[in-house]
């Protein structure tokens, strides 16, 4: 037993992080408000660290990493507040496309692997998802009736506006002919691990954008004077920030072991992955309210980077089932299917 | 105890009903925040002041109409039940009209009240700094005596003053004793935006409305007949507003009991008839209902309190912190319920609830953060000591 | 409209709390832990302030007061912990016998209302209550089959134990033959009033039992010293402090607004109960629970007061409606039946 | 990242299994907190010490079986599941002996552990005193150097030592030096109860033990041999003590996922087939069920942490924090499970859960209240200035 990320993936954090760092700094992230496309650029550095092969086994071309890898870079995808679809192109895609085994797939996973175009997710009867509008492919998921995929055709989505503007929404508004590419059980379990990766992956990106809006409180509560000390000296700011670590805290390994067991293919990554959405989702937006809560008025303001941070998190806590949907799951497998603990 | 209104009071909920049911625009409009949205609420103002009911509770040769605190209530009751626009002269009307009501001389309030009720002047506070917050005795914006006589030259810095782009006057704080430490030596004032040394930069909020400003003074001419209260005793004056604006008179229960209601309604649309019964979405939608009930009921003891003479005081820190912390609780739900649809900018009520909810999370903030309406429970209420 | 108490009712409050100070010290609830038996001397002396008969109807020989008299009584009980039944047998059974308009009523009726009998209610299918072992007057009240009222033969209850040692429990063994004295419409009126004012009953003693566990901790915390200064001064205690005072504030009105409704047969007097044992119950259990933390280890003793209240906070909590059972009772009226507020 | 147990572990594990599934008492056995029935836990101590599960990591040579630290989890893990007694042992095991590794002598270890092992000596902590608290620096009671030389004589009393009515030894601090301030000049003791001079007075608690004692030490006389550390280095050696208390030992996992499968099992005893689903109750279930799962998972991180030679530090406070306040959420959700039978104190089941519930509300207290623990983690992990 060692619950520990290893050299590599520490370096492989610390590489997406510098990269982040410099293309993805605040004013970046604030220019994709009012940019309704993708940052090419920043895209094609993801795609040089080998960011969209990860998860694509080597015989397809990819780097044949495991969840645990994808989800160290989306906790730094989530504490830079990147607005690159990674997870939906990364972690929920790529792999699907590979895991089906279809001569179809080869196409579209070429070109996500060579970092060429990027693409969107809807499960089963959704129509709005992030990254729909633009990208070059989009699979349909859906459990009990087949998985498909397709190149939008101009005019088949239409864009739709987030309460985070860098967050690009689109929905399906002409769907293709239904023509799946996997059915059956086969589609019913793609459909399924591709779910728990896109509740895990939105669950690392989670806990990045907590720790992120953590450290900007603990910096402000630092300098910020009242009363004619710092304000990060009284005890409520103090025990408001205390809270919010300490839920980051236990919020991350479960994150790192749901990432683990579903690279192991075990029993329990299911349930895990529902938990640790669960969990980041409820730290996340504690780490925001406590966030805003100490940087009083001006973290109102649009001119403070809070709010990005912020705005992030509301979206993603609610995106690909919400910490009362993920507990139901959890509470359905542990209360009903006699699942003990692994 | 007497819980029955009077017939007069029945009458007046009656009025004001039928009134908002005939006057209240249908569509929704741009927030009062935008200058676009702002300039169309103007119009409200007037039609509001028209009909009598811009400020109730004023007297009438004020603009209102002698109304009492149990039909004021009603008339927020009406207004918040019937969708009516946001009040952007809230901040002349709620916050510095009680303090002028107090602490203005005549003059004053016969020249600036009726402007303020028939929205010609629409007002802004002043209060925060860069360096100053919820406790006010950092401010450094300060007022020196002018050579000539008869006023002040003002110089410093005001933020986060709401709708402060869009305003005709502000009111605030601002240091005429150097020398005197922390909240003494400040001296309430009033300055027209339109002043010579007056410079007003908007800044953008997290709902996405530009509503806020910054305001900056150079030198700006102020006469004495805009300074309320006495020079030096603005934290005086200044504390009467913000017991204000954090007491009774800002956040009536029809606020709150109105946003219930809608929570029912959205409940209702989204779990109808043959949906399962979900237990937890139904505790929480009550609890939000409650809460707002339970503030409704408290402020009945309230009002009686305030008309039996017997002043809030401290109490209304209680007041402050139970209705901030409902409604971001409310709001919360909404969004719950509203699930993956919750971050929808572009559908209407979605958005609507998500504003609101952005909107409640400066409640726990503003006048006087609730970190400090809690110390001040502990100390001035409960006795507990201050260090 | 004006929301507050008589003077009247004022002193009311004051007659009862003089006398409870002196009989219901601390010791006193503290002996009745070890004593299987109400005291005969405290309840006569509540019988001599006309508690017992507070709402029965003058023409049955009672005082004729409202529930809002009665709410303010046990508001004082709460606060003095007192062990007596004045819940049960004043403010449910006595006008529950009284509004029966049935002759069986007359006699138990008398006997509570001279103070020489204590009462008992069981509703529905329960069959544990409070002062059921011992009391002289059973009610059953069932809202679909009737109510009915007897005498308990010996061996036809038995004792049962409560965390709190001083609440006499009982469950009743051997049922008497069903006959009830009320049937119909009725029964289902009178049972749903009945248990109206238990929760109404039980809200006014947990807001009586919260405001007490709330001083003790002001009190501690003005002179118990840590750090070298009084544990008070320290921000975590003051917004703990802070929090259950603004609860059991809120709570309060919504207690005497449920027994002013109730007294005038509003639509809305059900809701109100409801609603006012949801929140005391919940205002209640906070203020037990900061003021155990601010009374740190202390407080978790035996020798020390505070448990005395705290474990008739937890009981009467539950009794007659916990929150939840207390906001689903609102949220169906709210909900389903489509009622607006008043 | 392996999440794999070793092949020698497993063995263990299932070793332990077997041991507690044919030993484990079925009935309950009265509170250890009792006279009698501590007596009754000193027989199930000496079972466990006889079978090597005492201290399963200390050497062999004192009473252990040199387990490892995932080895001592997965003990932990099987005891709890398995419902095996109430360890009255665990303030020497736990508390003490860690210390003693740490700060204490050949001779004291050679002298001491064994018999700890055994429960020939049981332990109680004697921290507190009537006017000290979390931050024991308000300590009064004193040991001066004896004139004759070879050891001190202790006065003073101490408070709240669980079980120390019925226990052998104490460990605790005393001032040595009086000159000195707060945390300084104190020094570590070992004193037998029976020792002329200590008045032992049980006092009664919430849940109904009489297991709280205090301790009055009159002219104590204590030899050397029994002091902990350097004179005068008490408080360093306390805070290995303290740090311990809160940090990873006391607290396995095994004792919240044991009493979550509990509440598990308690949810589907009152919602059997056939009930209608109730989200609420099932949200708060599964909630508890997550939190004692998360600490489960953290846990293996800590342990990683500590084998790769990271010490926790203050992060041991985030520890505290979680698990203390995860065990009271639990708690109150199994009694608001059981309604109306939550009180019921002769229904065993219920019973249970209340006295586990108010087990659970020391948690936040003791061993530094989380209010400490929260300043802890603001000032020595986020950095935050003291004053």
């Amino acid at each position: 037993m060692r619950f520990a990320l290893s050299d590599e993936q520490r370096l492989l954090a610390k590489s997406v992080a510098d990269v982040l760092r410099k293309h993805a700094t605040p004013a970046d992230v604030r220019a994709a408000w009012s940019s309704d496309v993708g940052s090419a650029e920043r895209w094609a550095q993801l795609a040089d660290l080998g960011v969209p092969a990860m998860l694509v086994p080597e015989q397809h071309g990819g780097l044949g990493l495991s969840e645990l890898d994808m989800v160290v870079v989306l906790e730094q995808v989530g504490r830079f507040a990147l607005p690159e679809p990674v997870l939906e192109t990364a972690m929920i895609v790529a792999p699907l496309l590979a895991a089906s085994s279809t001569p179809e797939a080869a196409a579209p996973l070429a070109r996500i692997v060579a970092g060429e175009i990027t693409a969107a997710v809807l499960f089963d009867d959704a129509r709005v998802a992030a990254n729909l509008h633009g990208a070059s492919v989009v699979v349909l998921a859906r459990a009990t009736e087949g998985v498909q995929w397709f190149e939008p055709a101009a005019g088949a989505t239409k864009a739709r506006r987030s309460v985070d503007g860098a967050r690009r929404l689109g929905e399906l508004c002409a769907p293709p002919t239904w023509a799946p590419m996997v059915t059956g059980d086969r589609a019913a379990e793609l459909t399924a691990r591709a779910r728990d990766r896109a509740a895990l992956g939105a669950a690392a990106e989670l806990v990045g954008l907590g720790r992120a809006m953590l450290d900007m409180a603990v910096d402000y509560a630092k300098v910020r004077e009242q009363f004619g000390k710092p304000i990060g000296s009284f005890q409520a700011v103090k025990h408001h920030l205390a809270s919010a670590h300490v839920a980051l805290e236990l919020a991350r390994p479960a994150v790192l072991y749901a990432a683990q067991r579903t690279s192991e293919r075990a029993a329990d990554a299911s349930r895990a992955c529902s938990l640790a959405k669960a969990v980041a989702s409820d730290a996340a937006t504690g780490a925001a309210r406590a966030s805003l809560q100490c940087h009083g008025a001006i973290g109102y303001s649009f001119e403070h980077d809070l709010h990005l941070w912020m705005k992030r998190t509301w979206a993603l806590a609610r995106a690909h089932g919400d910490a009362a949907t993920q507990r139901a799951r959890v509470a359905a497998l542990i209360l009903d299917h006699n699942e003990g603990r692994s | 105890m007497d819980l029955a209104y009077t017939a007069a009071e029945e009458a007046f909920r009656a009025e004001a009903r039928a009134w908002l049911e005939a006057n209240v625009p249908r569509e929704p409009w741009p927030s009062g925040d935008t200058r676009e949205g702002f300039a169309l609420h103007r119009t409200w103002e007037k039609r509001l002041h028209a009909a009598g009911f811009a400020a109730v509770a004023w007297p009438k040769k004020y603009g209102g109409r002698d109304a009492s605190l149990v039909e004021w209530l009603m008339f927020e009751e009406e207004y918040y039940r019937a969708g009516a626009p946001q009040r952007i002269a809230q901040n002349g009307i709620f916050l510095l009209a009680p303090t002028l009501f107090e602490f203005g001389t005549d003059e004053q309030k016969d020249r600036l009240l009726p402007r303020m009720a028939a929205a010609d002047d629409v007002w802004a506070q002043a209060w925060s700094e860069p360096g100053a917050g919820s406790d006010l005795a950092g401010i450094r914006s300060r007022a020196t005596r002018d050579a000539a006589g008869g006023g002040f030259r003002l110089s410093g810095q005001k933020t986060w003053c709401t709708r402060g782009a869009f305003c005709d006057w502000v009111f605030g704080l601002f240091r005429t004793d150097p020398a005197a430490e922390r909240h003494k030596g400040l001296t309430y004032f009033m300055v027209p935006l339109s002043a010579p040394g007056v410079t007003v930069r908007g800044v953008g909020r997290l709902d996405g409305d530009e509503g806020f400003a910054e305001v900056f003074f150079d030198d700006v001419w102020v006469p004495d007949a805009d300074v309320i209260g006495g020079v030096h005793q603005g934290w005086d004056v200044a504390m009467a507003t913000t017991g204000s604006e954090r007491g009774l008179t800002l956040r009536s229960p029809g606020r709150f009991t109105a946003a219930a209601e809608r929570l029912v309604a959205l409940y209702r649309s989204i779990h109808g008839q043959g949906t399962p019964v979900d237990t937890r979405v139904r505790d929480a939608v009550a609890r939000a209902w409650i809460e707002a009930e339970q503030y409704r009921i408290f402020t009945l003891q309230t009002v009686t309190d305030v008309r039996d003479g017997r002043g809030l005081g401290a109490a209304s820190s209680v007041n402050k912190i139970f209705w901030s912390e409902l409604d971001v609780r409310l709001h919360e739900t909404a969004l719950d319920l509203l699930g993956e649809r919750a971050e929808l900018d572009d559908d209407a009520e979605a958005a609507g609830w998500m504003k609101g909810f952005e909107f409640a999370l400066a409640g726990p903030i503003y006048a006087g953060t609730n970190e400090i309406q809690r110390n001040i429970v502990a100390e001035r209420v409960l006795g507990l000591p201050r260090k």
